[in-house]
């Protein structure tokens, strides 16, 4: 994925940069850039939205849709749990690279990774809340992301726009009523509430993780790398932190080289230390999308460029 | 005397056919502009069309189609699927159209075409309307008829889409579905192959393709033809007199007077093939 | 019958548009009408694989991206849409040996979203700089069981509906129409009308599809003027 | 009498705003430029942008294009790939430039003649993601540029940061080399390659000639990294706000950012805050 080729000079200066603690556009090592949220954008999926990192319009970004399906139980299925299924694409529209099979590597990469975090009950999602009949009908969460523009720490970015999707995700209603059939046999049946106003978010979705993406360049780490940090990158690891404090999933990408233990563990204690203030900062940012929520404009618009928020 | 007639003649031919290879769109061009085609066709005039039904005995419905030197076998086989949940009663038409470099050297080996895909789609879209797919149901919630019409064109001249469209028409007339019961207890479906249904089309299509050639618009355009047009426009109508559909793609704009022309000419068309069907 | 969205029958949703949305190409925009929502990238024209290049003009490109799923045929069909459609607006023979790929991803569709293909497809053309001998709009329509033709239909408007009519037409096409000129007059670069319909309501639709069609053009110059003016401020040493 | 019709026309035409399709003129008096094509009499517009005009010939300056060199521009490229006998140069144009080998200063002397084992070694000159600072030569049949690094402001970039911006707001200039009165060289590529670094005296490259193909950073202390980097993100929003990117207008907006952390200085309000400083201070003094 690291299409971008830097000069020796130019690497460098980055790695000397980060090891003193400077990055090129002036952050400290723990500094995220800035990110922008919006919820809502998608009027026929469930739960929707978009995430950008990235400063005065130009960044990594991600929309994200959450499609709920009710589906028939089949044998060798969990029995009383409904499921998620991940699925993410780098649009070709978003750059060349990911033409024709371009996006495929990077594409299963970033679906495992998802799958990941939020596939299971990990994630802190009560799955159990999901499953409408036992052995017989259950939810289905599709997550599909879109990577719309890639300028690094996209895994951040999907997780953050992930976690905002599923927690502005409303279900219907789903009312279960026993009825006997002619033979006296009971069976249990159940109807989907067609009414807008009568929804319910998902169970446990304020628990979901946010995730953290730590590059090791030269001696060091950074968090949120920019484009040219990734291309000196040897290694980097993506945790995933709860609101309770707990590691949810980790990944680790890069091939180029492994990580010292002590400086993975200090990376896993640096992602739990700097979380608390990542909430913070998403639950604001999530507030703020959640007024504007699906805003749909009544007079024709015509936004011109980058410092419209989309 | 003579001799020399004859090597003179040899010479014009050949020098004819040269001309129509190196310099293929100037060969067209002073046709048209005399009013006729290469194969001396009037402008709005189709090639000649057969339709036989029937040809390949292992599907449960086939037909042969041939416009002009345009050669299409449509086979239809049909199989007991489950249905799709949102739409319980309802069977499967499965449409694909294959254009092997066997029907001609501007195909390749491979994965379809996107001509070919794109004919398919469209033609799926065409009969989605056309076959009520309710028909199909056997046991609604469990069991349906899929139909997969395979269109395999043998030669291919020019204007595939009038030709696999009529041929699928004609392979869904002579389709023979087995009376199929469904047996909720084992969930077997058994068919009884003594009884034969025919399947009831809501309406029979009747295709014809313009080909835009320069300024003018030819009916039917062969391959030759076809490599010089830029534009068509494509009108099927059904058996009341109604349209089914007008398609009009390519780079060039086509007045809406020409639109209308087309439909026109399609009504005559339509006339004439459904007595061969 | 009012329409469930409560618009007007020949009243088109509200469009929005962004120009130059994405960063890595070279032109993008995004169109939406109501929640139909279209991003549209055009890298070019840049070097073309030698297999394909052409000596006297620019090699085009569509690649059709649906919402969710896998792409398939469905998608090459609009992909040959929209090629045809722009085949001869760009004016190709000005960069000969090159490419000009046109990436559509639709982000949600609600109905009419070819129409909403080929309207993102201009703008980001426009935005990208690729000469063009026009811009394209392009508008949908159609014809409901009680007969009502109504413009701009939704999805659940669309599935319900008799038959349904999609056109494109080049701007100076339109601005002749506008100037008091019959529909006959008129030359649609695109069409597509399908279902069950006669020619009466093809006629119909045409006439509502063009006015639309005006609506769109007017929108989307708007949009792109906007966008220059702004530009055009910039300071001058 | 003619010469008011005349500027009467010229203002009907210049600096209006056109889309593709639009009719400038109908005048054939007129010759058509970039931008525009004729059909029959009539001159269209087939991009989108403000109408110009020169004389009798009248062009569309576009909404943005691709780069499109012209002989004697001085631009910033990157290596992406050793060829035989040359290099082809990613410009930010449709089509790579060229680098011939012949086309370079050799270490060791100008006058040096060209042996075949600098065929071998040009992976020591320039190998692929370096980057380049050269001037555009000529052009080759197939439009692509070709480059040259023969003056020993030329070369290899090495000490900085590359930042990339929008190329129409690189007017082109006299001088396309700049240090800053803070300490810091720029390139200001008229291709939109963007070249920031710390600062070397001239004097040290024409002492040790070696130095122009070196890959090694030089000591770059802390206060300079963080010069680099305001100076990195002043470039950045003046792109992001199209403000044109010249010498004058990043010294003011290096001067108006001093109040706020180097972090900071890409915040939205900020950012917009700066810019509008600097166009203020850039109207004034014109």
């Amino acid at each position: 994925m690291a299409s971008l080729i830097l000069s020796p000079a130019e690497q460098d200066f980055i790695i000397r940069g980060v090891e003193k603690g400077f990055r090129g556009d002036g952050r400290g090592s723990l500094d995220r850039r800035e990110v922008t949220l919006r919820t809502g954008m998608i009027s026929q999926a469930n739960g929707s939205a978009r995430c950008r990192i990235g400063s005065l319009g130009v960044g990594t970004d991600i929309l994200v849709g959450v499609k709920a399906e009710v589906n028939t139980w089949a044998a060798g299925e969990p029995e009383e749990c409904g499921t998620i299924v991940c699925n993410v694409e780098c649009s070709p529209s978003a750059a060349q690279e990911f033409e024709g099979r371009g996006a495929d590597e990077i594409n299963v990469e970033l679906t495992q990774l998802l799958d990941r975090i939020v596939g299971g009950e990990q994630s802190g999602l009560d799955l159990r809340k999901l499953c409408i009949i036992p052995r017989q009908a259950y939810w289905v969460l599709h997550i599909d992301a879109l990577v719309l523009d890639v300028k690094g720490g996209v895994a951040d970015a999907l997780v953050w726009a992930t976690r905002a999707a599923l927690l502005a995700t409303k279900l219907p209603r789903v009312v279960v009523e026993s009825v006997t059939d002619d033979s006296g046999v009971a069976r249990a049946e159940f109807d989907v509430v067609d009414d807008a106003e009568d929804q319910m978010g998902l169970e446990g979705a304020r628990d979901l993780p946010l995730a953290a993406t730590f590059n090791q360049i030269g001696r060091r780490y950074v968090v949120d790398a920019s484009e040219q940090e990734e291309a000196v990158t040897q290694a980097k690891l993506t945790v995933a932190v709860s609101p309770k404090m707990e590691i949810c999933a980790i990944q680790k990408g890069g091939m180029l080289k492994g990580f010292a233990p002590s400086l993975l563990s200090e990376i896993t204690q640096t992602a739990l230390r700097i979380a608390k203030e990542e909430f913070a900062r998403f639950d604001a940012l999530f507030a703020e999308a959640s007024k504007h929520n699906g805003e749909l404009d009544e007079e024709p618009s015509t936004g011109s460029t980058f410092l419209e928020p989309f | 005397m003579d001799m020399d007639d004859t090597s003179e003649q040899q010479q014009v031919a050949f020098a004819m056919h040269t001309f129509e290879r190196i310099h293929h769109t100037e060969f067209q061009r002073r046709f048209l502009s005399q009013n006729t085609r290469h194969d001396g066709r009037a402008f709005s005039q189709f090639r000649a069309t057969h339709v036989t039904k029937g040809t390949v005995s292992t599907a449960q419905g086939s037909s042969t189609v041939r416009i002009g030197n345009t050669t299409v076998v449509c086979g239809i086989k049909a199989e007991v699927s489950e249905p799709d949940v949102k739409t319980p009663n309802e069977g499967y038409l499965v449409t694909n159209v294959e254009l092997s470099p066997m029907c001609s050297a501007r195909f390749r080996p491979g994965a379809p075409s996107d001509e070919a895909q794109v004919a398919s789609e469209h033609i799926h879209r065409l009969f989605g309307k056309a076959v009520d797919l309710a028909t199909l149901c056997i046991e609604s919630g469990q069991a349906v008829w899929s139909l997969s019409a395979d269109i395999v064109c043998l030669k291919y001249d020019g204007n595939i889409l009038d030709t696999a469209i009529l041929a699928l028409v004609a392979a869904l007339e002579d389709l023979r579905l087995p009376e199929a019961q469904l047996d909720s207890a084992t969930g077997v479906v058994s068919a009884d192959r003594t009884i034969a249904r025919q399947l009831t089309l809501r309406k029979r299509l009747f295709p014809a393709t313009f080909a835009l050639v320069d300024t003018y618009l030819v009916a039917d355009a062969d391959d030759a033809e076809e490599q010089l047009a830029t534009t068509s426009v494509l009108v099927v109508l059904d058996d009341s007199g109604r349209l089914a559909n007008i398609w009009k793609r390519g780079a060039c704009p086509v007045s809406n007077e020409t639109i209308h022309q087309c439909i026109e000419s399609a009504v005559e068309r339509a006339e004439t093939i459904s007595k061969t069907l | 019958m009012p329409r469930p969205d409560r618009r007007e029958n020949d009243q088109i949703r509200a469009l929005h548009s962004i120009l130059g949305l994405l960063n890595r190409v070279d032109g993008s925009a995004q169109f939406s009408a109501g929640s139909t929502s279209v991003y549209c990238g055009v890298y070019g024209p840049v070097d073309v694989k030698v297999y394909d290049e052409k000596l006297d003009r620019a090699v085009i490109e569509v690649k059709f991206r649906p919402a969710a799923g896998v792409s398939g045929t469905k998608d090459r069909w609009v992909e040959s849409a929209v090629r045809g459609t722009f085949e001869r607006e760009i004016l190709a023979q000005m960069h000969p040996r090159t490419l000009i790929q046109i990436n559509i991803q639709a982000r949600e569709d609600d109905g009419s979203a070819d129409a909403a293909a080929i309207n993102a497809t201009t703008m980001a053309l426009v935005d990208a700089g690729v000469p063009l001998r026009d811009m394209v709009a392009a508008a949908s329509c159609a014809v409901l069981a009680d007969g009502a033709a109504v413009v701009d239909p939704t999805l659940e408007e669309a599935a319900a509906a008799q038959s349904v009519h999609t056109f494109a037409f080049a701007g100076s096409d339109i601005g002749r129409a506008g100037s008091g000129g019959a529909s006959g007059s008129t030359s649609p670069v695109y069409v597509d009308s399908r279902g069950d319909f006669s020619v009466a309501d093809y006629d119909r639709c045409y006439d509502l599809c063009l006015r639309s069609a005006q609506r769109v053009l007017a929108f989307m110059r708007t949009a792109i003027e906007g966008k220059i003016a702004k530009e055009s401020q910039i300071s001058v040493v | 009498m003619d010469v008011d019709m005349e500027s009467q026309d010229t203002r009907d035409i210049a600096s209006r705003i056109v889309t593709p399709g639009s009719v400038i003129t109908n005048d054939t008096a007129f010759m058509r430029g970039h931008g525009t094509f004729a059909e029959r009499t009539t001159i269209y517009s087939s991009v989108a942008g403000a109408v110009e005009r020169i004389n009798k010939l009248v062009s569309v300056r576009p909404l943005k294009q691709r780069y499109s060199g012209e002989i004697g521009d001085i631009i910033v490229g990157r290596i992406t790939e050793v060829a035989s006998k040359r290099w082809r140069v990613d410009v930010n144009s449709r089509q790579d430039g060229i680098l011939l080998l012949s086309s370079i200063n050799l270490p060791g002397g100008i006058q040096r003649r060209k042996s075949e084992s600098d065929e071998l070694q040009m992976r020591t000159f320039f190998a692929e993601g370096d980057l380049v600072f050269a001037e555009v030569q000529s052009y080759f049949a197939d439009g692509a540029l070709s480059l040259h690094t023969r003056s020993l402001q030329y070369g290899k970039l090495r000490n900085g940061t590359f930042v990339t911006v929008f190329p129409q707001l690189v007017p082109r200039s006299r001088s396309h080399f700049h240090t800053l009165p803070c300490g810091v060289d720029i390139v200001l590529g008229v291709n939109g390659y963007i070249w920031v670094s710390k600062h070397v005296p001239a004097s040290k490259v024409e002492e040790n000639s070696e130095l122009i193909y070196s890959d090694k950073n030089e000591f770059i202390s802390d206060d300079e990294r963080e010069t680099i980097a305001r100076i990195a993100n002043c470039i950045h929003l003046l792109n992001r706000l199209y403000v044109k990117i010249t010498d004058t207008s990043i010294i003011f907006a290096y001067e108006a950012s001093l109040t706020h952390a180097v972090k900071d200085l890409l915040t939205r309000e900020i950012a917009i805050d700066l810019a509008h400083n600097v166009k203020t201070r850039l109207e004034q003094q014109s």
